[in-house]
């Protein structure tokens, strides 16, 4: 018996849409037929505004865009501004940079675990999840006083230098972290109904990842190993040893362990970069006015999103003349009718939930 | 066109592939540090686009940047740069294609080739009025439909033109 | 005994204790629930109103009672005013066909522990509680909006094929006991020794599934599944028809917890009752033994919404099509066989 | 109205001291997370903090059933008619919290697309700044607001519909 196509307003305010997406659906009794995302229900005229600040003003402002990782798009906007105006980064400002950049991953990651078990209903790990973030953002608290739009690392370097007790505080909640997610993992790995609701769902072959623009874990769920962090290493990257966690069936249920052996991988990073934490300034010596002459550069960095990105283009004053941001969750999102596509309405949501979309990045 | 310097000799050879093609209507052309960067004229740029993703391997489309030259005037002289941003995996290779486009006049649309470019060109549209021809859904992403001018132009006030709510 | 006692005082008196019983309960349910839960998930829960918080669902429901009441304008006003009453009433009404012990003697009065007495209460008691339904699907769909449509109907098939497996699981308890009396049933569980949960644990596990499904819980909590149809069939519910919902639905896991107390773990009976050497636990009245049998089931509805995710709509039917009913006409055949051959 | 009266009989004050303890110990928060300060009110949520210790933490996801707005983040020019239309579903009596800047007055963000505060649409009741405001700064702004529940009067309401809006 054939159902009356109905059409199906997700959004812009609706428990699952993480932010104030609108995802318009036409469903058939529960099965999918379209969806198109509405966005700009957050847009703020970010990029508008950065072109009236300075550089240095531009940088807390970028806290605000991806609002669960703000100190990645820090560190890619000070990569950026760098590249541009020539500031060589000292090789332990670079160190605490990545420090704080693998436990902003972390951060994000556990929030993102949190948040996807919810969306399927597990809604225990949400309070887990969080509760292992909470110990990551007293790191932060402590380094610089904020929890969530930190600002940690500003052009030349960072805020502050890694002192003695912060060091053996990070030492403690990185050993905390593996025993809290075995116990998210022992309530979903082979939880049959996780696996039902995961496996197989809003698969993604390779190729089409690619060409839809698809960055970071969703991408690596193929198997396709683009990390940024290999490709082309920032930020002293190239120091550490760690391997780039790969999927098989760019399923959901891929992306899932994706993400929870990126947790892994980042624990082995920071602890390397506590390890090796070389001596020296944790900023470089700056000008007083940031005036960079006319010039433009694109720079990327692997986020817990995916590859985001900053071009920069000065004017010789001490304003950009224009910033333009390639968030990754822009770009995944592309991809969801395609995942979406014949899927039932319960699938949406979970599909949503593993593309990791922060809706502070999306509409700028 | 004679590139600078070349660090890339897969890249140097690409643009010479490509100069080979298109010949005059390459502009400019570089390989630098990973990067080669070309400026195209825009009836070639679909082409173009086809060219690096089939011939020479760049298959993902990573960025499309628009530039409002109204206070620092370009090159070319036109009122907007639209830059392409490519990247070629595995390799690591970056492409940047830039075109100059005219106030109201129009590009073609990248997504047949790039399906990725498909938002991109949304956000263009709606925040420069740089309109992409043969674009599947061209509407603005970000703004209401009915909001009036595109608001990354340098002529556009940061608070808007019309007082909100 | 003055047949003013008898027939209007004690009737009156049963009648009270047959709203206010089921009441307590839930009280002491979403309570127990959001504390335990709480507890599940390393945060304290409700603690600031009277002693732990008890009086926190006590607060919740005067404020609801003072809300405004909104009907809105595209509703169908007759359903949508009718079902949070029918879902209520109907829960409340299978209360008095549910046992709560044997007859107590006081001097020469003889005060049975029930309302109604029949011979068939096991029947009406799972038709009550499949009326219930009715008002989710009527509140569903007279809200006249899409996301409620969408819990009402997926209430409709989870209902549907819920209740094969219950009737089959529920057989086969009438079968070994020959009776639908409610009472007879806990008195048949007596006489035989062994509790029929233990005699046919694949009924007590089919019938517990069903009954988790069938009173709209987690991981079966799809018609009113927030993350995707945001409240489900009540979504444009507010004020008290709203709090009707909310308590029904715990009122109706009273009611299911009690029924699998008597249908398969000896209702009021005291535990061990054939080893001598427990003997002492006769002296506990039985009302007590009922009550904490009830509240391990409630607890394992919170446990179990705590640990599992949702399903999604086609394994839920899977699970009851290919699993559950199989099952439970196998278990029935057995059953039947064993009792022929006996 | 004179003095006295307006402090109302006894009975009607006893039932005003029993329903404002109901509503200020059971504010259902609507769950409407429009931008970044949307985190820091899960993570209040959450465990570490836990406004459930004070029955608030049914975040509901229909406004029908909710009592407390918590605006959590920016609100764009684009969202200021959705938004307003959910405080219009959601029924009386009912608040409102500002939470962070941008809901407060557009925050760091000047710009064409963003409303400058979100009172100019809704009734605002409390204001917690920041940006985030924390966790600790939310339970703050959520025990002043049990405070002015406190301080209502509801059977005036009851008594005379209008008297809410009126104030």
């Amino acid at each position: 018996m054939a159902f009356r196509e109905i059409d199906l307003n997700m959004g812009p305010q609706h428990p699952s849409t993480h932010g104030v997406l609108r995802l318009k659906l036409a469903v058939d009794n529960e099965v999918v037929l379209r969806v198109e995302p509405v966005l700009g229900y957050l847009h703020r005229g970010m990029e508008k505004l950065w072109e009236s600040l300075t550089y240095t003003q531009v940088v807390p402002l970028t806290d605000r865009l991806d609002y669960l990782a703000s100190l990645s798009n820090n560190l890619a906007y000070c990569l950026a501004v760098e590249k541009l105006a020539g500031i060589e980064v000292p090789r332990r400002a670079r160190y605490i940079r990545v420090i704080l950049a693998e436990l902003q991953r972390l951060a994000s990651h556990l929030a993102w675990t949190g948040f996807m078990a919810n969306d399927i209903g597990a809604m225990s790990v949400l309070l887990y999840g969080f509760e292992a973030r909470e110990d990551i953002l007293d790191i932060f608290e402590e380094y610089c006083g904020a929890r969530l739009t930190v600002h940690g690392i500003r052009i030349g370097g960072a805020v502050h230098d890694l002192d003695g007790p912060l060091v053996s505080r990070i030492r403690a909640v990185l050993e905390k972290i593996p025993k809290r997610l075995a116990d998210i993992r022992s309530l979903l790995d082979e939880n049959r109904i996780w696996k039902e609701r995961t496996v197989g769902i809003g698969r993604i072959t390779a190729g089409e990842a690619i060409d839809y623009g698809l960055t970071g874990p969703p991408l690596r769920a193929c198997g396709v190993a683009w990390d940024m962090r290999k490709e082309i290493p920032y930020s002293s990257y190239d120091d550490f040893d760690f391997d780039v966690p790969l999927g098989t069936n760019g399923d959901v249920y891929d992306r899932y362990l994706v993400r929870l052996e990126e947790i892994c991988q980042s624990i082995r990073i920071v602890g390397q970069a506590l390890d090796g934490l070389p001596e020296g300034e944790y900023k470089a010596k700056m000008p007083r006015v940031l005036k960079i002459a006319p010039a433009e550069v694109f720079h990327t960095i692997e986020a817990p999103k995916g590859v985001l990105g900053f071009t920069v283009r000065s004017n010789g004053t001490d304003k950009p003349e224009r910033v333009k941001m390639k968030s990754p969750s822009f770009i995944n999102l592309q991809s969801l009718e395609h995942m979406c596509k014949g899927n039932l309405f319960s699938d949406v949501i979970g599909i949503l939930g593993s593309l990791d979309i922060v809706l502070g990045e999306i509409d700028k | 066109m004679p590139a600078d310097r070349a660090d890339h000799p897969e890249l140097r050879k690409a643009l010479d592939a490509l100069t080979g093609r298109f010949g005059n209507a390459v502009l400019a052309g570089a390989a630098d540090k990973g990067e080669l960067a070309v400026r195209l004229t825009k009836d070639v740029i679909v082409p173009a686009l086809s060219f690096f993703k089939d011939e020479l391997g760049f298959n993902a489309f990573e960025d499309l940047v628009v530039f409002d030259n109204l206070n620092s005037p370009d090159e070319g002289g036109a009122r907007f740069t639209v830059v392409y941003r490519l990247f070629q995996f595995p390799g690591a290779a970056r492409a940047r294609l830039a075109v100059e486009v005219g106030e109201g006049e129009s590009l073609p649309s990248a997504v047949p080739i790039y399906r990725a470019a498909d938002w991109a060109e949304r956000e263009a549209f709606d925040m420069f009025g740089v309109p992409f021809e043969g674009h599947p859904n061209l509407r603005r992403i970000y703004l209401p439909d009915d909001f009036e001018g595109h608001p990354l132009r340098k002529d556009f006030p940061l608070a808007g033109r019309t007082v909100g709510l | 005994m003055t047949p003013f006692v008898a027939d209007v005082l004690v009737p009156v008196a049963k009648i009270v204790a047959v709203i206010l019983y089921p009441m307590v309960m839930v009280v002491v349910m979403i309570w127990l629930e959001r504390r335990v839960v709480a507890l599940m998930q390393g945060r304290l829960g409700p603690n600031r109103v009277g002693f732990q918080g008890v009086l926190q669902p006590v607060a919740d429901a005067v404020k609801l009672f003072f809300k405004e009441d909104i009907l809105p304008r595209q509703a169908d006003k007759l359903l949508f005013n009718i079902s949070p009453v029918l879902v209520m009433a109907s829960s409340l009404l299978a209360f008095c066909f549910v046992p709560l012990g044997e007859p107590i003697r006081i001097g020469t009065i003889t005060l049975t522990l029930w309302i109604a007495d029949s011979p068939v209460g096991l029947l009406i008691v799972l038709g009550l509680s499949s009326i219930s339904v009715f008002g989710v699907i009527f509140g569903g769909w007279a809200s006249n909006s899409k996301y409620p449509l969408m819990g009402a109907l997926r209430s409709v098939i989870q209902v549907l094929s819920y209740e094969i497996p219950t009737g089959l699981a529920v057989l086969t308890v009438a079968f070994l006991a020959r009776s639908m009396d409610l009472v007879e049933i806990v008195r048949r569980q007596e006489a035989s020794g062994v509790w029929y949960g233990f005699l046919m644990p694949v009924s007590f596990v089919v019938f517990w599934i069903s009954a988790v499904a069938e009173t709209n819980r987690a991981p079966f909590d799809l018609p009113e599944a927030e993350s995707e149809l945001v409240a489900g069939y009540h979504t444009e519910y507010s004020g008290m028809k709203f709090a009707y919902f909310y308590m029904a639905e715990y009122a109706h896991m009273v009611l299911v917890s009690s029924l699998v107390v008597i249908l398969f773990f000896g209702g009021w009976l005291p535990p061990f009752q054939s080893v001598k050497a427990l003997v002492f636990l006769h002296a506990v009245p039985g009302f007590i033994w009922y009550l904490i049998k009830i509240m391990f089931f409630l607890y394992l509805y919170v446990w179990i919404r705590a640990t599992f995710p949702r399903y999604r709509f086609d394994s839920l039917i899977r699970l009851v099509w290919k699993w559950l009913i199989p099952l439970a006409l196998a278990n029935f055949l057995v059953v039947a066989l064993v009792r022929f051959l006996r | 109205m004179s003095e006295p009266l307006e402090r109302g009989p006894f009975l009607l004050a006893r039932a005003d001291a029993f329903i404002t303890w109901a509503q200020k110990n059971s504010l259902w928060p609507f769950g409407s997370g429009l931008a970044c300060c949307a985190i820091e009110m899960i993570s209040t949520a959450a465990a570490r903090y836990d406004i459930a210790r004070f029955g608030m933490e049914l975040f509901r996801a229909s406004p029908r059933q909710a009592d407390l707005f918590i605006v959590a983040g920016t609100v764009t020019n684009k969202m200021a008619p959705v938004l307003r239309r959910l405080w219009d579903q959601m029924p009386d009596p009912k608040w409102a919290l500002a939470m962070g800047n941008c809901a407060i007055g557009g925050g760091p963000f000047p710009t064409y697309s963003v409303l400058q505060g979100v009172d100019r649409i809704i009734p605002v009741d409390v204001y917690v700044a920041g940006c985030p405001p924390t966790p600790q700064g939310l339970i703050h702004g959520l025990m002043t607001l049990q405070e002015k529940v406190g301080r209502s009067r509801p059977t005036k309401e009851i008594l005379d519909p209008h008297a809410r809006r009126q104030s």
